[in-house]
């Protein structure tokens, strides 16, 4: 199967194709096709994995077509080793969960087939990126999962807001991708090739200088920066919830926005030939996982929580893998990578359920505002079940799928003081913010009555999903539960094998931290003997800078946009003025000097020119006469000419003077003869034939 | 010889004058017909006159009273169509071929 | 010597003009079809010879489809000599289905429409004749024959300002010409025997002292610079584009810019070897400024039309910044990519406008907004097309960009290219700009309630381009090959 | 050269010619001017008897005198209205053409007489004359004898179709 595995992404693609071209017409069988297809797709990503397994992980590799260009192969390969048949396994499960869901969420929506299309077009690209073995490959995925993301968040474009954010999330991950490129660049030239394999042996061998490796790294990283919402570029993705929710729970929570974090744990050969890089790495991850999980505390709509808190747990995970290779390159051995490839799996799983069933609540009472909401726990059983499963998930409490792999995360920070704390930190706020997400939705008084009586459960394609997501949430992580002998740590990794002993001091930690921060939403806003808004009050400062998310769009608006539009205008001014300026100038001084010609041209030259044409006129109204139509004149006159020819022949007159002056003269006379002879009886004939004509 | 290319001459001249002057197109072919006559009489002049051998002028001459039979056939059968559509056979009438 | 395929390219086109010139004034049905179906000739025959070169004469770099010498005018060894290499081929294919597609789109000009259909004709003869022409004279008659009817095109049936355009660009043109003229004179009276053969000639030039190189390279460069345009010589562009109709935008865009940078390759680079080492710098840095500055001047454009103008602008810098990188077959392949790809590209993009123009009789980008709903399938087109030219992977202008930028950083300073590719957001950020304030958000319906979507003809006109962009954005290969030898013999004329 | 009884011969008729030429130049009344014609070809005839070319003099007589000059009446008859004397037969170029023309006969004349040196032949024309004529065309001029028998019929059939009535 594994041989076959290019099929997997193909089978989207084809949906796509045959939605586009055929059935796009026909809602149901549009969606049917594309289900049967992403379902077809994750028996046989299933199946790659379960192969995969039984080779412990070996990678397989597979080239289809390469060129070769001026030292510089393209090529186009898979490369399926056991991160790749896991990320498979992730994408094929979330997104025909989504899809499922998706039959239910936008029953009614006039573009029910596109929907689907681009799902499926998605569902494509981020297959085929998690297949390709080589960077350009992943670069052309990647750019393609960009599209689609900009045409599923924008997928309501009647809205100003969504298509605005899709326009965002386009360009913002594009500032990314440009330091993608400047770091494909970099390898492409100081490698020679684009190939996994090729570049980490280039990288191994140290034939590429330690600073050019640490610079390709950043650079790439920058793209992982763009797609997976890193600080600096974090703004876009919280308002990528614009989109449809199944949209928001496949590409914004669950695929799309791993990819970055893919990328780093793909080309980990590279951070761990830099340390510098590395750290940067980390240090990025544990910025923005923090400023995101102090945002989250504050804010009122349910899906910006839950961006936020992706973009929390995204940091984490490049934390997570940042720390692996700055340790590893200082030779220590370090649970970063499975850690980070593990919260990578289950975060996939809980926030994908998280935020269906965050849609499902959302199509019930027709609001994002929490503050608006309340009490739903009874009315939408499965939803709030499934939603505090993933919410202690997240949280990272025992034995759920959240803790195996947070909890390892914990112990990749141990050696780093600083970060060891601030992970903890994070971990009590992660805790803190979903719990009160819960209460405030699913617990308590309803805050709208009308909403709250108008609230249902959702139809069962959308809770089957939630139910199949919540199963996955709870067990999916078990899979590393440490006392496995071969569990994820001996499966998934990076280098050598390392099998981390259990630290079950840390465990407990951790869990109490998670469960504090569970407790204390529970005072706040369930038994509410703190009063959240008398908090706000005493911390006014802090919670309106929070509550503005840190002003970074702002910010960026008043120090990058408005400025680059400004100097866009200025640069249009420019062109129109100056350089348009000067051409139309020399155009100007060009017309002037012609000018002064003209007036040399009209009056002087021009005037010998018209004077000779008045004088041709003139001449032509005496000659016209000649033309008299009457056969006899001509015979008369070509009598004149022989006679006249015949005296100066044969020397009857003797004329001393040059032809030209005697032909000048001659064919003068001739004519004055004739108009004369004409002038003289031309009134008479002219009167005649008038007469004869009436 | 010289009288005869003389006569010649005279003739052609007052056929010429014909030509230009008649106001009737029969007469310009009667006209015609002189100079005819006396393009002939230059010919058999010549003829015998001035060729070793042979009758060549004389059959160039016979040629011409042919020729000038057709044309006299021709040149009247134009002057009925004229006469009938412009009711009259003057030149003057007929000089619309003009600016 | 079988068939003269090139000459037929050339001919068939006045052959058509003529017997469109014989056509009666009124009956513009007749007038239109006999046009189009005229230029299908001379893209069927670029079409076999793409097809016949990459089969029989890829492999190697010298002239194909050879015609003549033919002594023209023999006191001043003027020939007419006409071939073709794998730099033409493409070029004449573009050209070839440009023309027919233009013509196509050409069916709503109502007034004097056998002037136009004529002109038409006369211009594609004179576009394939550049492409073809092995001799100066003939090049440079080519070059000016095609200005005279671009001049009627835009200066009848243009726009409002269509006389100032019309006028500008004529000039801007003639005046780059001269310089061209002056040079090829230089070239004539320094060859010895005096000869116009752009081959031969390649000798001559490199043998040349320096200092005249580099006076002939610079004539040659302003010349060819007006046409591309490179920057700062673009501000007849945006003039020409707007006032321009729709058909002769797309020539202008699709193939008249190409005969610069064609120009470049065929004439200045190879000739002045020395000379092109100490400017290729500065020909690589006014192509990363046109990039950049191409880029944000559209961004800051209100006018449909002019963004994708300006956008032209842009996309002709990257030519420049690969003609600037000589030392490397990548960055000139990623060239002559790019002006395949810009040609489809534009070309589509400028029929779009177009398409939205005859409907709305604006183009004032503000004046719409959520055109998505309305006009889905227009829509779709347009935001393929403008996705493509923002250079999304899958699509030729990603491939060719890509190309350029691996090429320009392995022969360039880094840091220029790092710059350069700063060009790729900005050019985001433009379209995406556009595509959103045009097609999404509300919809007016009272104002645009009556717009209807694009018509059978019409999409016929694009799907050629739109499959062609994709082709070469998924398996740009053949092209690849097509062209593979003879840049390789390029560069190595260049580094001699 | 000219002998004797020839030569009298000769000037009565040249004077014929020249005065009934004139007169059919000049009469007023068309049919007058005709009848001179007749005279006139006639005295011509005698002319060519005078050159020894006595098969042209009988030719001239019968196609000239015979046909085309009845063919001329006829027309006249047919088109003109002979008692309208009134009607000048000259046109107003009469007065430069009339100079002109005598001009062009004074030049012809001294051009002639000029002439100094002829090349007289020697010899006699062949004494059939009319036997040779009938052998030269049916030889040496046979084809300009077929072109001008299809000339002929030509303007016989153009003739026929100028004159016809217009039927519609």
């Amino acid at each position: 199967m594994t041989e076959n595995a290019y099929l997997i992404p193909l089978l989207p693609l084809f949906a796509f194709v045959m939605i586009v071209f055929f059935m796009r017409w026909n809602e149901k069988l549009s969606s049917g096709f594309s289900i049967a297809m992403i379902l077809i797709s994750w028996v046989m990503a299933l199946v790659v994995l379960i192969e995969t397994l039984g080779r412990y992980g070996e990678p397989y590799e597979a080239f289809y077509y390469i060129t070769a260009f001026n030292n510089i192969n393209f090529e186009i390969g898979l490369l399926v080793d056991a991160l790749t048949a896991i990320m498979l396994m992730v994408v094929t499960t979330v997104g025909a969960c989504v899809e499922i869901y998706s039959l239910g969420y936008m029953k009614d929506d006039p573009r029910f087939s596109r929907f689907f299309a681009y799902l499926s077009l998605f569902l494509f690209s981020m297959l085929g990126l998690v297949l390709a073995n080589n960077f350009f490959m992943i670069f052309i995925f990647w750019e393609l999962v960009g599209l689609t993301s900009y045409l599923l968040i924008g997928f309501w474009f009647e809205k100003k807001v969504a298509a605005d954010a899709g326009k965002k999330a386009f360009i913002t991950t594009r500032i990314g991708d440009l330091g993608f490129i400047v770091g494909l660049l970099i390898v492409a030239f100081y490698a020679g090739t684009f190939n996994f394999g090729g570049v980490f042996d280039k990288v191994a061998s140290g034939v590429i200088p330690a600073g050019i490796i640490t610079v390709a790294g950043i650079f790439l990283f920058c793209g992982a920066i763009g797609k997976s919402a890193q600080f600096p570029l974090h703004v876009w993705l919280p308002d990528a919830m614009e989109g449809p929710t199944p949209v928001s729970a496949l590409i914004h929570a669950a695929t799309m926005v791993a990819a970055g974090v893919y990328l780093v744990a793909r080309i980990m050969n590279i951070f761990v030939g830099s340390a510098e890089a590395s750290m940067v790495v980390a240090v990025i991850g544990l910025i923005t996982s923090f400023i995101a999980a102090t945002i989250g505390l504050v804010q009122n709509d349910i899906k910006r929580v839950l961006a936020y808190s992706t973009v929390s747990q995204l940091g984490y995970m490049i934390m997570a893998l940042g720390l692996y290779g700055y340790d590893t390159a200082h030779g220590h051995h370090s649970a970063g990578y499975v850690a980070g490839t593990l919260h990578l799996m289950t975060h996939a799983f809980f926030k994908g359920l998280l935020f269906l069933a965050a849609g499902s609540v959302i199509h019930a009472v027709h609001t994002n505002d929490i503050q608006e909401m309340g009490g739903l726990g009874p009315k939408m059983k499965i939803t709030s079940v499934t939603f505090m499963i993933a919410s202690l998930s997240i949280a990272g409490i025992f034995p759920l799928s959240g803790f195996w792999s947070k909890d390892e995360i914990i112990a990749t920070t141990l050696q780093h003081p600083v970060f060891f704390v601030f992970t903890l930190l994070i971990a009590f706020m992660t805790a803190f913010y979903m719990w009160r997400l819960c209460f405030l939705t699913f617990f308590g008084k309803p805050r709208d009555q009308h909403r709250f009586d108008h609230a249902h459960e959702s139809p069962r394609v959308m809770t089957w999903p939630l139910a199949f997501l919540g199963f996955l949430s709870i067990f999916a992580g078990w899979v590393a539960i440490p006392w496995l002998p071969h569990g994820y740590s001996s499966f998934v990794y990076h280098g050598e094998m390392h099998h981390a002993a259990p630290n079950i001091l840390l465990m407990l930690i951790s869990t109490i931290v998670a469960g504090s921060g569970i407790v204390l939403a529970y005072f706040i806003y369930y038994k509410e003997k703190i009063s959240a808004d008398r908090l706000a009050e005493k911390f006014r400062p802090l919670y309106t800078l929070l509550y503005n998310k840190y002003y970074f769009d702002e910010i960026y608006q008043f120090l990058i946009i408005d400025p680059l539009m400004k100097f866009a205008d200025f640069m249009w001014t420019f062109d129109a003025r100056i350089i348009d300026g000067a051409v139309n100038g020399t155009a100007w001084l060009t017309i002037l000097w012609s000018n002064v010609k003209l007036w040399f041209d009209t009056w002087i030259v021009d005037g010998a020119v018209n004077g000779s044409g008045w004088l041709v006129r003139q001449g032509a109204r005496i000659l016209r006469f000649l033309q008299s139509g009457s056969m006899q004149f001509y015979v008369l006159f070509i009598l004149i000419i022989i006679v006249v020819t015949g005296l100066i022949k044969f020397e009857f007159i003797r004329i001393d003077i040059q032809w030209p002056v005697i032909t000048v003269v001659f064919v003068l006379g001739v004519t004055l003869l004739g108009i004369l002879s004409r002038l003289a009886a031309g009134k008479e004939g002219t009167a005649q034939r008038l007469e004869q004509e009436e | 010889m010289l009288y005869y290319l003389g006569l010649a001459a005279v003739l052609f001249s007052i056929g010429l004058f014909g030509v230009i002057t008649r106001r009737n197109v029969i007469g310009i072919l009667m006209s015609l017909e002189l100079m005819f006559n006396a393009a002939n009489i230059n010919f058999v002049t010549f003829n015998k006159f001035i060729l070793n051998d042979g009758l060549t002028g004389q059959l160039f001459a016979i040629f011409i009273v042919v020729v000038a039979a057709a044309e006299a056939t021709v040149g009247l059968a134009i002057v009925l169509l004229l006469y009938r559509n412009w009711r009259g056979i003057n030149t003057d009438n007929v000089s619309i071929m003009k600016w | 010597m079988g068939f003269p395929l090139l000459s037929s390219l050339i001919f068939l086109p006045i052959l058509g003009m003529l017997i469109v010139m014989f056509l009666p004034k009124e009956r513009h049905a007749v007038i239109k079809w006999t046009a189009t179906i005229i230029s299908i000739f001379p893209m069927l025959i670029s079409f076999w010879l793409t097809w016949d070169y990459f089969f029989n004469y890829a492999g190697e770099a010298a002239m194909a489809y050879v015609e003549g010498p033919l002594n023209w005018i023999p006191i001043l060894n003027i020939q007419y000599y006409l071939g073709a290499d794998g730099i033409s081929i493409p070029l004449l294919a573009l050209t070839g289905l440009l023309s027919t597609v233009s013509l196509l789109a050409s069916f709503n000009i109502n007034v004097r429409v056998k002037e136009y259909f004529a002109f038409f004709l006369l211009l594609e003869a004179g576009m394939m004749g550049v492409f073809v022409a092995l001799d100066f004279f003939l090049f440079y008659v080519f070059w000016e024959v095609m200005l005279v009817p671009m001049y009627f095109l835009i200066g009848v049936w243009g726009g409002p300002r269509k006389e100032y355009a019309a006028i500008k660009f004529f000039l801007y043109t003639l005046f780059g010409s001269i310089f061209m003229l002056v040079a090829i004179l230089i070239m004539y009276f320094t060859s010895e025997p005096h000869s116009l053969n752009m081959l031969e000639l390649r000798a001559t030039g490199s043998a040349m002292p320096y200092s005249l190189q580099m006076v002939c390279f610079i004539f040659f460069f302003i010349a060819f610079a007006i046409k591309v345009p490179v920057w700062p010589f673009h501000t007849w562009l945006p003039d020409a584009h707007v006032e321009a109709p729709t058909a002769v935008s797309v020539i202008l865009a699709g193939v008249l810019l190409k005969m610069g940078t064609y120009g470049m390759l065929r004439v200045s680079w190879p000739m002045f070897p020395e000379a092109l080492r100490s400017l290729s710098f500065w020909v690589a840095l006014l192509g990363a400024i046109a990039i950049i500055y191409g880029a944000l001047v559209s961004m800051a454009q209100k006018d449909l039309k002019k963004l994708v103008a300006y956008s032209s602008v842009s996309h002709m810098g990257y030519c420049m910044l690969a003609l600037g990188a000589i030392s490397s077959v990548q960055a000139i392949t990623g060239c002559m990519f790019q002006m395949v790809s810009h040609g489809l590209i534009t070309g589509a993009l400028f029929l779009l406008v177009g398409v939205l123009y005859d409907r709305a009789h604006t183009r004032e980008i503000a004046a719409f907004g959520g055109l998505g709903a309305k006009l889905p399938v227009y829509s779709g087109i347009m935001v393929f097309f403008s996705m493509a030219s923002l250079g999304l992977p899958g699509m030729s202008g990603f491939i060719s960009e890509f190309m350029i930028f691996v090429g320009a950083f392995s022969a360039l300073s880094k840091v220029m290219v790092g710059i350069s590719v700063l060009g790729v957001v900005l050019g985001a950020a433009y379209m995406l700009r556009m595509v959103q304030r045009i097609f999404l958000g509300e919809f007016d319906q009272k104002r645009w309630g009556g717009l209807f979507e694009i018509n059978i003809r019409e999409t016929i006109t694009v799907a050629p381009l739109m499959l062609l962009t994709l082709w070469i954005g998924i398996y740009p290969k053949p092209l690849n090959d097509l062209m593979a030898a003879t840049l390789e013999n390029l560069v190595n004329l260049m580094a001699r | 050269m000219v002998e004797a009884g020839v030569g009298i011969i000769f000037w009565i008729l040249t004077f014929v010619i020249i005065v009934s030429a004139l007169l059919v130049v000049t009469l007023k009344n068309i049919f007058h001017s005709a009848l001179f014609l007749i005279l006139c070809l006639f005295a011509v005839a005698g002319i060519f008897i005078l050159l020894h070319a006595e098969f042209l003099a009988a030719a001239q007589v019968l196609i000239y005198v015979g046909a085309v000059s009845i063919l001329i009446i006829f027309a006249i008859m047919l088109t003109s209205n002979m008692a309208s004397k009134k009607i000048i037969q000259t046109n107003q170029n009469a007065l430069v053409a009339f100079f002109a023309c005598l001009m062009f006969l004074v030049v012809t004349l001294v051009l002639i007489n000029k002439t100094g040196v002829w090349n007289y032949s020697t010899r006699n024309l062949p004494a059939e004359n009319i036997l040779t004529i009938g052998k030269l065309l049916m030889t040496d001029f046979m084809l300009p004898f077929e072109v001008v028998s299809v000339l002929m019929l030509a303007a016989m059939i153009g003739a026929i179709v100028l004159a016809r009535e217009d039927k519609a």
